[in-house]
């Protein structure tokens, strides 16, 4: 199996060489890979080895893809349906002069999800700003609130309109889970945003938000990395993207290549994964249970 | 609008008057609910049983007051258990509005049971960063909390005397009602390798399962079919008691039995109604 | 119950009552039980957090001459700089330091529990000589299905557009099963209120007559 | 340095947070302890922040007597009445059960919040009835597997046992899978993302100037 396509990036060659060298030596090296009692003293975790390869060998594809996009190397992506419903909904609200509102989730910005929905909302804030209408973004993290502000006005000023932006639609509401549920129900049924876009870590609010949400007749769209409250997207939502989809579509808005090329290279990974998920299945189904092993972390 | 078109578009009220008056009645006129206990809810209480007195069992309290009907009969029930045992407890919150919940929990039952805090128990507190506090109690419980809840230092509490970080606990119980779950498995279990069970709502159940799998949790109570599961058991050994009133899940069973056949029958409401007029046209 | 506990649970009652309000429309009631509750909230969390992180993880090392705590201390009141124009970057190196240690921790965790971990439990044993060994295959097959619906740059047409559509399917079965699942959590929540409402109500009647 | 002394922030955390999961030396762990202490100071600082636009939000509600002002002003009594019990005792002894800080907590604080929660089980019964109707191929996926689930509560006779069976096969085969697949591409979605924010490509959260 050749992990890392060196061919194809002669820059990168010797590089990924001494990665792939570096990597050997570490699994062929007995001493490393022998537990020791106290570790306080070494420079290095041998328990660790085999999230290191993975890491390095997922590092490297993404660079990879990305420099390869940066040279302006065309990448395809499937459309995402996630992404027209977004453009749909945001649409629909501008026809009808209503506003849009973005949820980012009730987690904190240090969060990856919270950080992916901050990126959607700039996007949208871009999609928004030709058109009067108010963009509402409540917020139930302070530490959000910069980010937020950020986005938005960002999203405003790369579509030309700084003026638009209004400081006073993105509002801290409160920490508290049901407060803030509360909070944004309030704005639902009062403001009747046409667009209700939910993007984020979600909890047990979701249910709450998606049905007020439908009561008011707006146009729904949803994402969520948090399992357990995709089903009531599913069932309360107009468009529900789903786990992975909700980080491929902070690229994919964008429309930024570098940004699409990492979606291209944990593709890659997965394929990698699927190989070597179906090699371990086999070998485990033949008693062979040392590379199974290897994938063990303690 | 026809009667099956009225069939699929009864307004949201109607549903929520059917399910207050069945949840009103079945709480009046209570019934017997017959009991099976998964084999998972059963691990956990087996491990609590075989602790030997002396042993520190850690539990990690991370829900709010508003999961607390499912939640609360599992910390309860494996409180009084282990007290029983006369193993040490050593408790911990990590949800911003439960501090005070754990609290009186332990005031509770450490008073049934002649338990005596910083002896038999140690009540570490809150602290906000579940991810991080969790990291740093992984090195030394004293880094995220100097000093336990009621502002005495670690050190003079006889019984952290030994007791520096997660090696020193037989296992860990993780009762929670949201994303704290998985950083117990994330951090304490795959950064240092403790020992972990869980006890999580409803909602979460479906969702604990592959690490039940994969051995990264030992045992999974799961909502409060399993805190029901869990008081059966504890109630059949003697440890808690239906006379003293401390069988909670196990007395809102009924309740769940006949909300669920209610929300059933809408929903066939509903499809037959959609199917039929469907059909007319 | 003693008269001070019937009478705080005569408010909790009330405010419970006031909640349930909302559920024919929204009105003053719920609207008061819920300001309250934000008040409630915010200022419970600013005590513990006061008593719990600000006291024993700042002043406290501070006055026992661990000086570097200042930094944190610093950081966090750089976090105030955002309220003026001038002045508004100053904020983002404390933003920056909350991302960044937040990126950091996820890589490995997140590689390591979401992905070697899983990769690690689904290396089953197949075969079709036993039912375990069957539904093997069956969980495999699903995941591949599964991942395939999350595979962007090909499109999903012919043989690998059935696999993601079989793996869509797989999806939603887990999705139902958590919707049913869930159901017995939330109807947990509302008997476990409605007891409190009997009981107290109970307890009220027989303290009045 | 605007935008340049963040993003080295964000990098420099981020790869020392990284890099300190594989190093097991103990200057590293001390270090590591250090940096977690820290955000958890700068998470007390950001508490404030939120407390003061909070107040600040109502209190302009009530000085401009605008709308609903007197709903504010009960959030605000919430509010300073916490805080004021809270500090107003000795040290910490607020925090002990039975205290009028913890009353308030139990009797008001507690309720609420419980009986807000159950009221998504009126909203879950309320959405299964509209939404879960047989019109497409995945909706039906998604409406038999919840209803299966669902049904391991009600007692069926002789058909508990099969509907048993299917509940286990449910949870412990497609839900598996559906599980495992999907945080296989969340954990490589999250870290690819993790690691585009460490790297500076993605930036847009810093603002522009």
């Amino acid at each position: 199996m050749i992990i890392f396509p060196c061919s194809k990036a002669p820059r990168y060659r010797p590089f990924l060489r001494v990665v792939f060298l570096l990597i050997c030596i570490l699994l062929i090296d007995p001493s490393w890979s022998l537990a020791q009692e106290d570790l306080t003293e070494s420079w290095f975790n041998p328990n660790r080895v085999n999230m290191l390869v993975f890491l390095v060998f997922f590092f490297g594809v993404i660079i990879y893809f990305i420099r390869r996009a940066k040279k302006g190397k065309s990448l395809f992506i499937r459309r995402i349906a996630g992404l027209d419903a977004i453009e749909e909904a945001v649409g629909r609200a501008t026809e009808m002069g209503r506003p849009v509102l973005f949820v980012p989730g009730i987690e904190d910005v240090n969060q990856i999800q919270t950080v992916a929905a901050m990126i959607i909302l700039g996007n949208v804030a871009k999609m928004v700003a030709g058109y009067d209408i108010p963009l509402f973004v409540p917020i139930c993290r302070p530490f959000v609130v910069p980010v937020a502000e950020e986005r938005v006005k960002e999203g405003y000023a790369s579509a030309g309109r700084p003026d638009a932006y209004n400081r006073d639609n993105v509002r801290y509401i409160s920490d508290e889970q049901f407060a803030y549920a509360a909070g944004v129900q309030g704005i639902m049924l009062r403001d009747k945003p046409m667009a209700n876009l939910l993007f984020g870590s979600f909890f047990a609010e979701s249910l709450m938000l998606a049905e007020t949400g439908f009561l008011t007749g707006a146009i729904q769209v949803a994402g969520t990395a948090n399992i357990h409250q995709l089903p009531f997207f599913v069932v309360a939502c107009d468009y529900t993207i789903i786990g992975e989809e909700l980080f491929a579509t902070s690229a994919y808005l964008s429309k930024e290549p570098k940004l699409l090329g990492s979606l291209k290279g944990s593709d890659l990974a997965k394929a990698v994964i699927m190989g070597i998920l179906a090699l371990g299945a086999i070998l485990v189904s033949f008693g062979v249970i040392e590379f199974k092993n290897w994938f063990f972390i303690q | 609008m026809s009667f099956y078109e009225r069939m699929m578009n009864l307004d949201r009220r109607w549903v929520y008057l059917v399910i207050g008056v069945v949840v009103v009645v079945t709480a009046i006129w209570s019934f017997a609910v017959p009991m099976y206990v998964t084999p998972e809810a059963r691990s956990v209480y087996d491990f609590v049983d075989g602790l030997v007195p002396g042993e520190v069992l850690m539990i990690g309290v991370d829900y709010a007051p508003e999961v607390m009907a499912e939640l609360h009969p599992m910390t309860y029930a494996i409180t009084r258990q282990c007290f029983a045992k006369d193993a040490k407890l050593l408790l911990c919150c990590l949800h911003q509005n439960g501090p005070g919940m754990v609290e009186q929990v332990i005031a509770q039952v450490a008073e049934e049971y002649d338990k005596v805090n910083g002896i038999d128990y140690v009540y570490l507190g809150y602290k906000p960063y579940p991810a991080i506090t969790i990291l740093a109690m992984g090195q030394n419980f004293r880094i995220p909390f100097p000093e336990d809840y009621y502002g005495t230092p670690l050190d003079s509490l006889p019984m952290m005397r030994n007791m520096t970080n997660f090696d020193n606990v037989k296992a860990i119980i993780n009762i929670s009602g949201g994303s704290g779950t998985e950083y117990w498995i994330n951090y304490a279990n795959g950064r240092y390798n403790a020992k972990l069970a869980i006890g999580v709502t409803g909602v979460m159940t479906a969702d604990y399962y592959p690490f039940l799998q994969s051995g990264q949790i030992f045992g999974l109570i799961g909502g409060m079919k399993g805190a029901a599961e869990y008081e059966y058991l504890a109630e059949k050994a003697g440890y808690i008691s239906r006379e003293k009133d401390q069988l909670w899940a196990s007395k809102s069973m009924p309740i769940q039995t006949t909300t669920h056949i209610v929300i059933i029958l809408f929903i066939v409401i509903g499809n037959v109604g959609y199917f039929m007029s469907k059909r007319k046209k | 119950m003693g008269t001070a506990e019937l009478i705080w649970n005569g408010v909790a009652a009330f405010l419970v009552l006031c909640i349930y309000s909302f559920l024919y429309k929204d009105n003053p009631f719920y609207k008061f039980a819920e300001h309250l509750v934000v008040g409630v909230s915010a200022g419970y969390f600013a005590m513990i957090l006061y008593y719990n992180a600000f006291l024993p993880k700042l002043i406290h090392p501070l006055l026992a001459g661990q000086w570097w705590y200042i930094i944190p201390g610093i950081l966090g009141l750089l976090m105030w700089a955002r309220f003026s124009r001038k002045y508004q970057w100053l904020s983002r190196p404390t933003l920056g330091f909350v991302i960044g240690s937040g990126a950091g921790v996820a890589i490995p965790l997140y590689l390591q529990n979401y992905v070697i971990r899983q990769v690690h439990a689904t290396m089953l044993p197949v075969g079709f000589t036993s039912w375990p060994l069957i539904t093997n295959l069956l969980i495999i097959i699903m995941v591949f299905c599964s991942l395939t619906y999350f595979y962007f740059s090909k499109q999903h047409k012919g043989a690998f557009g059935a696999a993601a559509t079989f793996g869509i399917w797989t999806l939603m079965i887990g999705f139902g099963a958590g919707f049913g699942m869930t159901v017995m959590g939330r109807v947990a929540l509302l008997a476990e209120r409605v007891v409190f409402l009997r009981d107290y109500f109970a307890e009220l009647l027989s303290a009045l007559f | 340095m605007r935008r340049t002394l963040p993003i080295a922030v964000v990098a420099g955390v981020g790869f020392f947070m990284l890099i300190q999961y594989f190093i097991p030396r103990e200057e590293f762990e001390t270090l590591y302890e250090w940096a977690l202490d820290w955000t958890m100071v700068i998470g007390a600082f950001a508490m404030a922040l939120g407390l003061y636009s909070l107040t600040n939000m109502m209190l302009n509600k009530v000085k401009r007597k605008s709308e609903g002002w007197g709903f504010s002003l009960v959030a605000l009594v919430g509010l300073f009445l916490m805080i004021f019990v809270g500090l107003v005792p000795h040290y910490q002894e607020s925090l002990r059960y039975g205290t009028l800080f913890m009353d308030i907590f139990e009797y008001i604080y507690i309720p609420i919040q419980a009986a807000m929660f159950s009221l998504l089980a009126f909203y879950i019964a309320s959405a299964a009835y509209r939404a879960f109707r047989a019109r497409t191929v995945l909706a039906t996926i998604l409406l038999v597997s919840a209803i299966i689930i669902m049904l391991r509560l009600v007692p069926l006779g002789p058909l508990s046992a099969v509907n048993q069976w299917l509940v286990n096969f449910i949870l412990t085969v497609p839900n598996m899978a559906a599980k495992r697949a999907f945080w296989l591409g969340v954990g490589l979605g999250a870290t690819a993302t993790a690691l585009k924010i460490m790297l500076g490509i993605e930036r847009g959260y810093m603002g522009r100037d």
